[in-house]
């Protein structure tokens, strides 16, 4: 069964695992993003889902990421073990996986903000940057 | 002569528990249904009328003497035993506001039969000394004289020329071989007359070969109502006796409720044997005679009528189609009053109540209820076959300045029949 | 690695980026079963946190939860749980063995005497001292000895929380849970048999973060205990509907019904396998077709058949079934003659009344 | 005593307890009853005594016109939490097995829901039929502490069952273990209360309807 392009199709099974009677919690998670892309779009307040926490049966979590669909921006991070940040279909919603070094997933995140913090540079990583750098041109072995 | 006492009572009560009094009483669950459908509830409001609290002094016996954990609690004094003092309190629950109709028996959504439980209580409460001064008088006069209204058989042979020269008709008296005994109870011979006349000129027509009997007339029986067995057995053996001396086939019990009742049905267990004779109610007798075609009867009824079913006769008794077949033959205007039936309401004299003075004030505010039935379908006559029902409602009628004649079934087919 | 270094600058040391370390906090809030928004807390104490030693004991024990840990998910958890904490101790794990491997441990109790902490799995044999012993020391003495200098203990699995499967009926060697013998320092119980590996590191983490955490009556976390497994199982919804699997290959079992009636403790058994779930998240027992047994409940091993449903009777109850109608009969007809007898007396003890016994003055 | 422990005493040894008094305590109920004998009856019968027992066994169970409206509450609120209580203690899945282990028979059950549903459709009955029974004249008068004693120990396993369903309160092994000591409870008063009337009502019924019968009257 196919996901129709519209959003919050019905809550079917997108893959053909055995779910027949889904948990019914895809169509509240719509929701839920849906209130925090409001909540964002006023008042600029970011929302963050952990996906882990939430009991799905079998196919409902796949079917949940193929209805957010992916949108213009993905990003592949090597941060011991790969990390995938991409903006859904849906601008500001973002959606975070962290694996590990074997590439299982051990993080899922649905974030509704401007930008997820993983993906900003951080002040220390430039810092070690900046010394790096130095030590670089103070040795003068740049041709 | 020890005379009664409370020893005796609790005795007696003990005697009378059975298997399913213990059913009942272990059934019971409070939930007041029965109330509602005794009249003397319902027209007083109060609860100590409850059915099933009538009988709480049998309850307290069962419990203590026939089953393990209320024989434990009564050693333990978790339960009082019975005292004299309760059946005084009770006397007046299980006399005076209870004909025995049966009418809470048929409601009980568990199955008591509470007036089968009543009648086994009254044994109790005669036995120990606590049953109504009217009744004792009755019980008394039914076995010295032969009747509780002290009708002797002089009375009867004067009424019974009366009726002979009135209807220029035989009235058959010890009369051997012949097919019925006919019984008469002492209200007709006293207060409706006719009612002999009546079947004599009934059975003349349809050629029956009866009876009545100077040795036993009386079928009413103090001993049933008063609640002692061996009274009973005594007044029921001198019918035996006269039956079985004219060598009748059948015994027809007349116009009364509780006769019946003692006849045909407790009769036999009270003497210890069944009887060599049938015995049958009058209306079963003239229903036997319509079917057969034996009763010619020409221009019907055309005033309203509505007929009362005596609690005793149709409930307790199953006496309940043939009354309808008769109307139906006599009358063309017959309109069953609400509830009629197996679930008619009782008129509130029988069981002893009327022969007990005490009772009057209660017996006749109780007449409310049958008041409400009629009051639905305003009836120019109410038709019924027994006397203590007509004499009770003629008074209850009265009070209330309501002129309703009550007739006798019986009667009412004797004046439609077509005499040669 | 010196002991006085914070976790971050041992991090920085080994060339872990800020964003990685900002993906370690962001897995272990979600192990943690943590809001998202509990990260940049996670993350400002987690930089701060002192790196403890560790000393794990293991007592009567199926090595099954040291097998857990290692099989920990997240890989990168692991190397950094490793680095995050010292384990000074693990006479499975460790490459020393012997008199060096006691003295290793030794040393280590010293040097942070009061401040390590203390990790056991599998429980202490209190019938006899000899049942159980590492390097002529019984577990009971090296328990006592290691805990006097532990800043707190965590017990992980079954076996050291409630007595485990040594501890099940009959219980040779009278074994006992760690808090049946240490009662003057915090426990925290992980039970489980074993645990779920991301709940053991989720735990040591929590500790290392947030300290003792927020325990339920039987000592366990309830970040990962607090909730049942009935509570949070994705079949729940076929439990309401009455759908339930009656045998392992019916209908039911197939489209993944309820399996109450085939023995599920879920409703009376507190931990995460619901929500975290084993190996890296692909399944737990019931998600497998299995009933869960209650692991983390004390006395599971005895609690009855693992496929006899929660409501039904643990003991043969058509015996007594039996047994109650035969002493029924038996009391029935002693009682019962006695009342017949009675009433019989009854019925023979009557005198006749007559009209003149009807006033009690007469 | 730890809450598993708890579990399973109350699952095992203290259930078989509650089981052989009830069942011995109704068989002796019923031998004290039928030890009484009834005398057999001389008189001539119109119908048959047997047939008058059955039909008024079934049949008592329909109230006559008159009394519907007169004791309408009664009847209602009796009805519904008397099939109440039959739809969750029969039809209730988890319930049926403990029907099948101890007889080795199972039927099918409703959905969960509509049990937890049909659960508070029966408190509320009860509770209502409680304050009934204080409020009116003739119930107050009839009733003892047996009375009250009986709808508490009644109304007391619907509260921990529905509890117990929705997980609320306490942990899961003292929600259960509670809703069957409760059940326990109700058991072992069962053949000493009024609640003797579940199995003596049928012979109380047929003795009615035979008493009837024989006379020719359906009662």
């Amino acid at each position: 069964m196919t996901v129709h392009g519209t959003p919050g199709a019905s809550p079917g099974c997108g893959s053909d695992t055995p779910c027949n009677i889904p948990t019914g919690n895809v169509v509240p998670l719509l929701h839920e993003i849906l209130h925090a892309l409001e909540r964002w779009l006023d008042d600029g307040e970011e929302h963050a889902i952990d996906l882990r926490g939430i009991p799905m049966a079998p196919g409902e979590e796949d079917h949940l990421i193929e209805t957010l669909g992916e949108g213009e921006i993905r990003a592949d991070l090597s941060l011991t073990g790969r990390s995938v940040v991409l903006e859904t279909r849906f601008p500001a919603v973002w959606l975070v996986t962290h694996y590990n070094t074997d590439d299982t997933i051990i993080g899922r995140f649905i974030e509704v903000c401007e930008m997820p913090a993983i993906l900003k540079s951080q002040a220390e990583d430039a810092r070690a940057g900046l010394e790096y750098l130095e030590s670089l041109l103070s040795e003068n072995n740049l041709q | 002569m020890s005379g009664a006492s409370f020893e005796r009572g609790y005795n007696a009560l003990k005697e009378q528990i059975d298997a399913p009094v213990a059913a009942f009483l272990s059934s019971c669950v409070h939930c007041g249904m029965c109330a509602e459908a005794c009249l003397f509830f319902t027209e007083t409001r109060d609860p100590k009328y409850t059915p099933i609290h009538k009988v709480a002094p049998l309850h307290k016996v069962w419990k203590q003497e026939y089953t393990f954990w209320g024989k434990l609690g009564k050693a333990l004094g978790l339960s009082k035993p019975l005292t004299d003092q309760d059946l005084t309190d009770w006397e007046t629950l299980v006399y005076d506001s209870c004909t025995m109709c049966g009418r809470c028996s048929m409601v009980c959504p568990v199955g008591n039969d509470i007036a089968y439980m009543i009648r086994k209580t009254r044994e109790g409460m005669a036995a120990a000394g606590h049953a109504p001064e009217g009744l004792i008088g009755a019980a008394r006069r039914s076995v010295t004289i032969g009747s509780p209204m002290g009708v002797k058989l002089p009375a009867l042979q004067a009424q019974i020329r009366h009726m002979e020269k009135e209807f220029d008709i035989k009235i058959p008296v010890d009369v051997e071989g012949a097919d019925y005994l006919c019984m008469l109870s002492s209200m007709e011979i006293m207060n409706f007359p006719e009612y002999i006349g009546s079947i004599a000129r009934i059975f003349k027509q349809a050629g029956v070969s009866w009876t009545l009997s100077s040795e036993a007339f009386e079928a009413t029986n103090s001993g049933i109502q008063i609640g002692v067995s061996d009274i009973a057995a005594v007044l029921v053996q001198r019918i035996v006796d006269a039956a079985e001396k004219l060598k009748v086939k059948a015994v027809i019990s007349p116009e009364c409720g509780h006769a019946y009742m003692a006849i045909r049905w407790e009769g036999p267990n009270l003497v210890g044997k069944q009887f060599g004779f049938k015995v049958v109610h009058i209306l079963e007798v003239l229903d036997e005679l319509r079917a057969e075609g034996k009763l010619k009867v020409r221009d019907k009824e055309t005033q309203k009528l509505t007929y009362h079913d005596p609690c005793q006769i149709a409930r307790r008794g199953g006496v309940l189609e043939q009354p309808r077949n008769l109307l139906n033959m006599v009358a063309e205007n017959f309109v069953e009053m609400p509830g009629a039936g197996k679930m008619n309401w009782c008129c509130g004299a029988g069981g002893g109540v009327s022969s007990n003075e005490r009772a009057d004030e209660l017996r006749l505010k109780t007449f409310a209820r049958k008041k409400a039935q009629l009051d639905a379908i305003n009836p120019d006559a109410v038709v019924s076959a027994c006397s203590n029902c007509r004499i009770h409602l003629e008074e209850g009628l009265e009070e209330y300045h309501m002129d309703i004649p009550l007739l006798s079934l019986t009667e009412t087919i004797a004046e439609h029949l077509i005499e040669k | 690695m010196k002991k006085d270094q914070t976790l971050g600058e041992t991090l920085r040391r080994q060339g872990v980026s800020r964003r990685s370390f900002l993906k370690f906090c962001a897995t272990t809030a979600s192990l943690m079963a943590l809001p998202p928004s509990m990260i940049p807390v996670i993350a400002a104490t987690l930089e701060k946190a002192r790196r403890p030693s560790v000393i794990w004991l293991s007592f009567q024990e199926c090595t099954g939860c040291t097998e857990s840990i290692t099989r920990s998910s997240s890989a990168s958890i692991e190397d950094l749980i490793f680095n995050a904490i010292s384990l000074d101790y693990h006479h499975t794990l460790q490459a020393a063995s012997g008199s060096a491997a006691e003295q290793a441990r030794e040393t280590a109790m010293q040097e942070n005497h009061g401040k390590y902490i203390l990790v056991v799995d599998g429980s202490i044999p209190a019938a006899n001292n000899g049942y159980s012993t590492i390097a002529g020391i019984s577990n009971f003495d090296m328990l006592k000895e290691a805990a006097e200098g532990a800043a707190a203990i965590v017990a992980v699995g079954s076996c050291s929380s409630f007595g485990g499967i040594p501890h099940a009926n009959p219980n040779p060697t009278g074994a006992v849970s760690v808090s049946d013998l240490i009662k003057d320092k915090p426990i925290v119980n992980v039970p489980g048999c074993p645990p779920i590996p991301a709940v053991i590191t989720g735990v040591l983490v929590q500790f290392l973060t947030f300290g003792l955490p927020d325990l339920d009556h039987l000592g366990r976390p309830k970040a990962f205990y607090g909730q049942s497994i009935h509570d949070r199982c994705y079949r729940r919804p076929f439990y309401d509907k009455g759908l339930f699997a009656d045998t392992f290959d019916d209908e039911g079992a197939r489209k993944g019904w309820c399996l109450y009636k085939l023995g599920c403790k879920g409703p009376t058994t507190y931990n995460a396998c619901a929500t975290e779930k084993w190996n890296d998240g692909t399944s737990f027992p019931i998600q497998s077709g299995h009933p869960c047994l209650g692991c983390s409940e004390p006395d599971f091993w005895d609690a009855g058949s693992f496929y006899r449903s929660l409501s039904t009777p643990t003991e043969n109850i058509g015996k007594a079934a039996v047994y109650g109608i035969g002493a029924g009969l038996l009391a029935g007809a002693v009682v019962g003659s006695v009342q017949r007898a009675r009433k019989q007396s009854a019925v023979k003890a009557h005198q006749r009344v007559t009209i003149d016994d009807l006033d009690k003055e007469s | 005593m730890t809450e598993a422990e708890f579990l399973l005493w109350v699952r095992g040894p203290a259930f078989n307890a509650a089981l052989f008094i009830m069942l011995a305590g109704i068989v002796v109920r019923f031998v004290e009853i039928l030890f009484l004998g009834r005398k057999t009856n001389l008189a001539q019968a119109r119908g048959s005594e047997v047939a008058g027992g059955f039909y008024t066994t079934w049949r008592r169970m329909i109230p006559d016109a008159d009394s519907f409206i007169r004791s309408g509450f009664t009847i209602i609120a009796g009805y519904v939490f008397h099939i109440g209580l039959f739809v969750v203690i029969f039809l209730f899945v988890p319930h049926i097995l403990v029907f099948e282990r101890a007889l080795g028979v199972s039927w099918g059950g409703l959905p969960s829901n509509i049990v937890d549903a049909t659960t508070v459709v029966t408190i509320v009955a009860l509770v209502a039929v409680l304050l009934h029974r204080i409020k009116d004249p003739v119930l107050r008068m009839l009733s003892n502490a047996s009375d009250y004693l009986v709808w508490l120990v009644t109304i007391l396993p619907l509260i921990t069952g529905w509890m117990a369903f929705n997980r609320v309160g306490l942990s899961g092994p003292m929600l259960i273990g509670i809703h069957i000591l409760s059940v326990e409870l109700l058991m072992i008063l069962f053949p000493f209360t009024k609640l003797s009337h579940a199995f003596t009502l049928f012979l109380a019924r047929w003795y009615n309807g035979a008493i009837a019968g024989y006379k020719g009257v359906r009662s």
